[in-house]
């Protein structure tokens, strides 16, 4: 939890933030990087999520995208959808905002250890998995093969394109890589289709390994229908699911999924903790 | 939008209530010129200018006349605003789209009615052009209209309540009309107005325009539950929703 | 400094009773609303209904009232309250959390409502921690009075609420000429210091008994099983959406039973912005899980968009989904979605009499 | 001096739609002198066909924003008269105050906001607010008090909420009202401010007078706003029975909007009108005001229409705080929440004649027997007056053809102002071209 050396605050009170600066990765898309006030330490488990708040306009949960491995401002990447995205979007570097959690369930890497780990990522969808892709690079003895694939809709959205292509050239990870397709004023010279058909094609043994989801919310039941024809049991998938929220603390009843709370048993969520859930829709 | 956008207020065809809640802000009003540049106000200034960001926009479209100039606004504002009802769903002018418009011109003007130009319907302002917000009532809320004028300042898109009326008035802790024995909008009303005439005593009377997605069959058989025949249920929905029923109605059957 | 009663044999149920004098018991009342800094607030009468509002005098009091429009949860989860307050000078931002966080003393609460303050505890302090309410709740008193009436909406018998021995500071019992009043508090007691008062006879105590068994039998409404068999009745029927379908067909949507509740504690937060531009306030106010956009997210995405699928999220949550977390049915049949729904599709004895029915026909 | 002038002013009018000026002189002759109303017709009486009685007033409330209880009072006294609904003298009094509130606002709105700038030389009232801030904030607290004298009794100022045809839905809350008379009270510093001001700039009303007729209504006990006969400054006593006779009606070419005339050819209401045939009923206050102006009963001069408005002003206070001292001594009586009054429906027909703030006010209705209009008449005081307008223009004009093109225009934009057509029209955005042929 946020905690400053001061006094307790109440949970709702959130702390000032700024932007330190902001790289921009699509028309829609840019990664906003964050510090804190020097006696504020965010101590977050990959997967976790912030309440971020712009005065004036409104209050948001957004992923937390940089690892806990890795020390220093953070990272929040984030598209530019409704009024506090699209407000944040208008935003410089060294303006300030209000920030509040860590929040929910994250990954769980003494969980994951030892492992073989199946980053599965769409669209908007890496900048959870991002955390942990970073934290399992970063700690590559504590789990077995890593893989990522990731898909967007197309070239021009494609996010973090440095680093995938540090991904992709990476001996530690294997990365596959493809968009839905590709329009003609774009150049592409990867792969087309949906991200479901690189699962066949990825190399790993359904018995060890671990896949972690996250995506737009159509893609979660063909994914995890590819992962199970792949011979994945259920309790080797991990979904990140998101939903309303506007407390991200158990209360508000926005983001429920029967008696789940996605902003405390979640956004993380074992498969089989969901899957006869028809509301949770994967 | 920068930092201090100009402002325009135009009046169609109306009772100019909603620029009057404008003008009732009061001492407010004073504030409310440190953040906006009003360039065109004909309620309280003489200067005009066609150079604004936003256009507000009140009254409804109900001449030939009314559309061209209503295009000529949409061309030089960034964000034209429908405010209140009668820009925003028709409101009170359309009572008459059902009326048979040669009947209606004759019950006003008589042997003269052919001297009067006018549309058979009277119509939102969307119809006619494209609107970026709507701030319904009839009038408009002070308070609902300086949410959005500080939200557009900050680059906030104002969101209609899609709430109906009955939620606020159970804040409000109203004895419901239907257990006074009276009709009540409110279940299909858009919310927002803190169920006002509720709480002074009278009923909702649908003012800010149906909510996205009325349960209009189940509101219906409420009404006929409470004795009211198809005519007088009809009546109702007239009041207000004389071009937004019809027009709802046409767009779910596209669908 | 919590207030909340706990099952402490020093001030148990049979010797800590008292007796006092209904006059006793308005001195009572109208001293705390001279002396006592906080607001003193009690059932009245309003037009066709009874509320909870602020007490000008003991003798505005209606104890006889059968069902208020909301509960007394109002006054510890406010309909609209300012959650943070934003301002900024010279770039900077000054954020704060809310303040207007003081107690209320409550006078002539229902067991029910007690029951469902009790839940809203369980959530709010022991388990989430939600400041503003633990700290008005710490602040408040709470004066519980037994059922003199029963709204014929209610059920509160089948849910185990019309009589409790939890939850309040003081309960008062009308024997006819006197109160019986059971301490439940070291407050609670602190507040009869200076009253006369007796200790209870064995008689008094046997009326209080027999007036609660009565009680019992008066409610017109009733679950036709024990509540402890509906969280596995509602999990059956989960998919079962023929039988949600056919309530929500008659659903309006309109949220009214969720404003209503007491048990019901969902909320949304939104921003309200000062005219000058740099300073407003975030906002939460009640929210309900009927209404349409409740489960919505920013591109559209609707997670429970059919009105079947929020009907039946309500009932679930009341029986099922809360006690999977809490273990506590968040039901405590006082009848208000029943008396406040124009549809007259909420109640929930209806629904879930009906499920049974389905299951054991 | 012009040998041609061609003034073609278009704007905006409020009820019943725009409303142009149009002069035109060639080698100095008036070849075209109009006061032309081209307007978005509402068809109020149409929409009213087929309504039920208790939405008559909501419906035609809806008419003018400006004075949204005037057309509600109107409209609830035609429907109690059809059905033979006697009033309480407490609601008849609560509906007084109501009326009186609101005609404060509306005064208040007119000269503060839109006549007195003319008289600064300014475009608003906002670059006012720097010469005379003493003055605008006295303005602005005179629009709030009788705003919120109108929200206390109607429950909102702009579409009352609490009007019922029989009475009130709600009471007002006594506190609130004594309140608000301790604020009528200390409203007099503000008018005098106000009447300073007025008087200072008094010489920047035009000189000219036409005779014309007055109509009003009046009434043996008081300066007759709510109720009252007929009254002509021609004819005297009139019928108000007989309005439509009165007002007789008319359509002409220049105009969607009905022109009206009764003994001469045209006639005036409003202000001045009720001031010239009731000045003996006004208080001593406003007596006193209307004598810093010298302002007297016989007064032709329109533009003294602004003038008479301050008077009213006055008297309103006064005569609200003697309405609120008789309410509140005692106490109100108590009604029940929700009230409904008791209406027996019936089929019949009724007229309600209200002085509102442009003058005189008729709704008429016929119902049948499941209470539901047959048949309505809306006779709305600013229409009353444009026949007087084109009059006044007629005769003005000639007379100031030597001076400049805009002090012609601004002359005739006053003029159109003075008489306070419903806010729009009265409001500075009448762009007056002046072509050059
Ligand atoms: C756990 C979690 C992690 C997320 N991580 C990211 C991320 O890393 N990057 C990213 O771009 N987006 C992320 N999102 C989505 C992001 O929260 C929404 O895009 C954002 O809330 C949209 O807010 P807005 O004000 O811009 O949109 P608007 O359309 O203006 O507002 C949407 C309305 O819905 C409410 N709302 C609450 N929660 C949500 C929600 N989750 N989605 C949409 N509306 C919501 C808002 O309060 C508001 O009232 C995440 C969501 C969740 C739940
Ligand atoms: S009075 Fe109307 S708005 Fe209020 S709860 Fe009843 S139906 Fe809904
Ligand atoms: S169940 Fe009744 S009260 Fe609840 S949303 Fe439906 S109609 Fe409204
Ligand atoms: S669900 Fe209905 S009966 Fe149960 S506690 Fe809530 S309002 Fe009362």
């Amino acid at each position: 939890m946020l905690e400053t050396t001061e006094t307790v605050r109440s949970e709702y009170e959130p702390v000032q933030g700024r932007i330190a600066w902001i790289e921009q990765f699509t028309d829609q898309d840019k990664l906003y990087v964050i510090s804190l006030p020097d006696d504020v330490e965010l101590d977050h488990d990959p997967g976790q999520f912030v309440e971020l708040f712009v005065p004036g306009v409104g209050e948001a949960p957004f992923s937390i995208s940089s690892s806990p491995t890795k020390d220093g401002p953070l990272e929040l990447c984030i598209r530019a959808v409704g009024n506090v995205t699209r407000a944040l979007d208008s935003m410089e570097g060294g303006d300030p905002l209000g920030i509040r959690g860590p929040y929910g369930t994250g990954f769980d890497p003494e969980a994951l250890a030892g492992d073989d780990l199946l980053f599965v990522a769409g669209g908007i969808g890496l900048a959870p998995l991002r955390s942990m892709i970073n934290y399992a690079l970063d700690r590559s003895g504590e789990f077995g093969d890593l893989t990522t694939l990731y898909g967007c809709k197309e070239p021009a959205e494609q996010l973090f394109p440095e680093e995938l292509q540090r991904w992709d050239d990476s001996e530690e990870m294997a990365f596959y890589e493809t968009v839905d397709q590709c329009p003609e004023d774009q150049t592409w010279e990867g792969r087309e289709g949906v991200i479901t058909e690189l699962i066949p094609e990825a190399e790993f043994d359904p018995e060890t390994t671990t896949a972690l989801v996250c995506g737009p919310p159509v893609m979660y039941r063909f994914v995890i229908e590819s992962l199970q024809e792949q011979g994945l049991a259920d309790d080797h998938i991990y979904l990140s699911l998101e939903r309303n929220m506007h407390c991200g603390r158990g209360l508000c009843g926005h983001c429920q999924i029967n008696e789940l709370y996605v902003c405390v048993d979640g956004p993380v969520f074992n498969y089989p903790e969901v899957r006869d859930k028809s509301e949770a829709e994967v | 939008m920068t930092e201090r956008p100009r402002v325009a207020f135009f009046d169609f065809t109306g009772c100019e209530g909603d620029q009057l809640q404008v003008v009732n802000l009061e001492e407010r009003l004073f504030d409310l010129v440190e953040v906006v540049e009003v360039v065109s106000f004909r309620e309280a200034m003489s200067e005009h200018s066609d150079d604004y960001e936003i256009a507000f926009i009140e009254g409804s479209v109900v001449t030939a006349h009314d559309e061209e100039r209503l295009a000529g606004i949409r061309e030089n504002a960034d964000v034209v605003v429908a405010l209140g009802s009668c820009a925003a769903f028709g409101g009170i002018n359309a009572i008459r789209n059902d009326q048979d418009f040669e009947t209606v011109t004759e019950r006003v003007y008589g042997d003269d009615a052919d001297m009067i130009e006018a549309n058979p319907e009277a119509r939102p302002i969307e119809s006619v052009v494209e609107v970026d917000a709507t701030i319904p009532g009839c009038p408009i809320d002070r308070e609902e209209f300086v949410q959005v004028v500080t939200g557009l300042i900050r680059g906030v898109e104002p969101t209609l309540p899609n709430h109906p009326v009955c939620v606020e008035c159970k804040l409000e802790e109203n004895e419901c009309a239907f257990h006074r024995d009276e009709i009540c909008l409110g279940p299909v009303t858009r919310g927002g107005c803190g169920a006002d005439c509720v709480g002074e005593g009278t009923h909702c009377w649908g003012c800010r325009g149906m909510v996205d997605t009325p349960s209009e069959d189940a509101y219906t058989a409420v009404l006929e539950e409470h004795g009211l025949d198809a005519e007088e249920i009809v009546e109702q929905y007239q009041l207000y929703w004389g071009w937004q029923r019809p027009e709802r109605a046409t767009q779910e059957e596209a669908q | 400094m919590t207030v909340r009663a706990v099952a402490d044999s020093s001030v148990g149920r049979v010797d800590g009773m008292k007796t006092l004098a209904k006059s006793e018991f308005e001195t009572l009342i109208d001293g705390l609303i001279d002396d006592d800094p906080r607001s003193v607030v009690g059932p009245q009468r309003r037009s066709g209904q009874y509320v909870f509002e602020e007490l000008d005098s003991a003798a505005d009091l209606a104890l006889e009232y059968d069902l208020t429009a909301l509960s007394p949860k109002k006054y510890l989860l406010p309909q609209y309250e300012q959650l943070l307050t934003y301002e900024r000078t010279d770039g900077e931002y000054e954020m704060h959390a809310g303040t207007d966080t003081e107690g209320v003393i409550i006078v002539g609460v229902h067991p029910y409502d007690l029951a469902a303050i009790e839940h809203l505890d369980k959530v709010h302090i022991d388990t989430m921690g939600d400041e503003p309410y633990r700290k008005r709740r710490e602040d408040s008193l709470l004066i519980g009075l037994t059922m003199q009436s029963v709204a014929p909406e209610s059920f509160a018998a089948s849910m185990g609420a019309a009589t409790t021995d939890s939850g309040y500071d003081l309960l008062v019992t009308d024997i006819g000429d006197r109160f019986v009043v059971d301490i439940g508090s070291f407050e609670g007691n602190e507040l009869l210091a200076d009253l006369d008062t007796h200790s209870a006879s064995h008689s008094e105590v046997q009326e209080v008994r027999r007036i609660e068994d009565d009680l019992r039998g008066r409610f017109e409404r009733e679950l036709q099983f024990p509540p402890e068999e509906l969280p596995t009745l509602l999990a059956e029927h989960y998919d079962d959406m023929e039988f949600w379908e056919s309530y929500a067909e008659q659903c309006l949507s309109c949220g009214s039973c969720n404003m209503v509740c007491p048990t019901c504690y969902c909320f949304q937060v939104e921003t309200v912005r000062d005219l000058g531009g740099d300073s407003g306030y975030q906002q939460r106010s009640w929210d309900g899980c009927l209404l349409e956009e409740f489960a919505s997210v920013a591109q559209g995405e609707n997670f429970r968009e059919e009105v079947a699928q929020r009907h039946r999220h309500r009932f679930m949550r009341k029986g099922l989904y809360v006690y999977e977390r809490y273990g506590d049915v968040s039901c405590v049949g006082c009848g208000r979605c029943t008396r406040h729904c124009v549809a007259d599709v909420a109640d929930p004895t209806d629904v879930y009499n009906d499920l049974w029915e389905a299951t054991n026909a | 001096m012009s040998e041609t002038i061609d003034i073609e002013s278009e704007y905006v009018t409020r009820v019943e739609g725009h409303g142009n000026i149009v002069v035109n002189v060639a080698d100095g002759e008036v070849e075209t002198c109009e006061w032309q109303v081209v307007e978005s017709p509402r068809f109020f009486e149409s929409m009213l066909v087929g309504r039920d009685w208790t939405e008559a007033h909501h419906v035609t409330a809806r008419i003018c924003a400006i004075c949204s209880i005037s057309h509600t009072t109107a409209s609830l006294k035609a429907t109690e008269a059809a059905m033979g609904v006697d009033l309480s003298a407490q609601d008849e009094r609560l509906r007084k105050l109501a009326l009186y509130a609101e005609t404060l606002q509306s005064h208040v709105l007119h000269l503060g906001y839109l006549a007195l700038p003319d008289l600064v030389g300014k475009q608003s009232v906002l670059p006012i607010l720097d010469s005379h801030e003493a003055e605008v904030e006295a303005v602005v607290r005179l629009h709030r008090l009788g705003n919120d004298l109108t929200e206390a009794i109607a429950g909102r100022s702009v579409h009352a909420q609490r009007h019922l045809p029989g009475g009130f839905s709600k009471l007002p809350d006594e506190d609130e009202l004594d309140a608000l008379r301790t604020r009528l009270e200390s409203a007099w510093s503000d008018v005098e401010l106000v009447a300073d001001l007025l008087v200072e700039l008094s010489d920047e009303l035009p000189d000219f007078e036409r005779e014309t007729e007055f109509i009003s209504l009046t009434h043996p006990d008081e300066y007759a706003f709510y109720d009252g006969t007929l009254y002509s400054s021609d004819t005297g006593e009139l019928d108000v029975e007989d309005y439509r006779e009165i007002v007789d009606e008319v359509v002409v070419e220049q105009s969607t909007a009905k022109f009206t005339s009764h003994a001469r050819e045209s006639y005036m209401v409003g202000a001045l009108a009720r001031l010239n045939n009731n000045f003996e009923q006004l208080g001593p206050m406003a007596k006193a005001v209307a004598d810093r102006f010298g302002l007297e009963p016989g007064s032709h001069n329109p533009y003294l229409n602004n003038v008479a408005q301050l008077v009213e002003i006055a008297h309103l206070i006064e005569t609200s705080i003697v309405e609120l001292d008789t309410l509140l001594d005692g106490g109100l009586d108590p009604q029940p929440d929700y009230h409904t009054p008791d209406v027996e429906v019936e089929a019949g027909t009724g007229i309600g004649a209200v002085e509102v703030p442009r003058g005189v006010l008729f709704h008429e209705y016929t119902y049948d027997e499941d209470g539901e209009i047959t048949d309505a008449n809306c006779v709305i005081p600013t229409n009353q007056n444009h026949a007087n307008i084109q009059q006044d223009m007629e005769e003005l004009v000639p007379t100031i053809l030597d001076r400049p093109e805009d002090e012609i225009e601004l002359t005739l934009e006053m003029l159109v102002r003075a008489y306070d057509p419903c806010i729009s029209c009265s409001t500075h955005y009448l762009d007056v071209e002046f072509v050059d042929e």
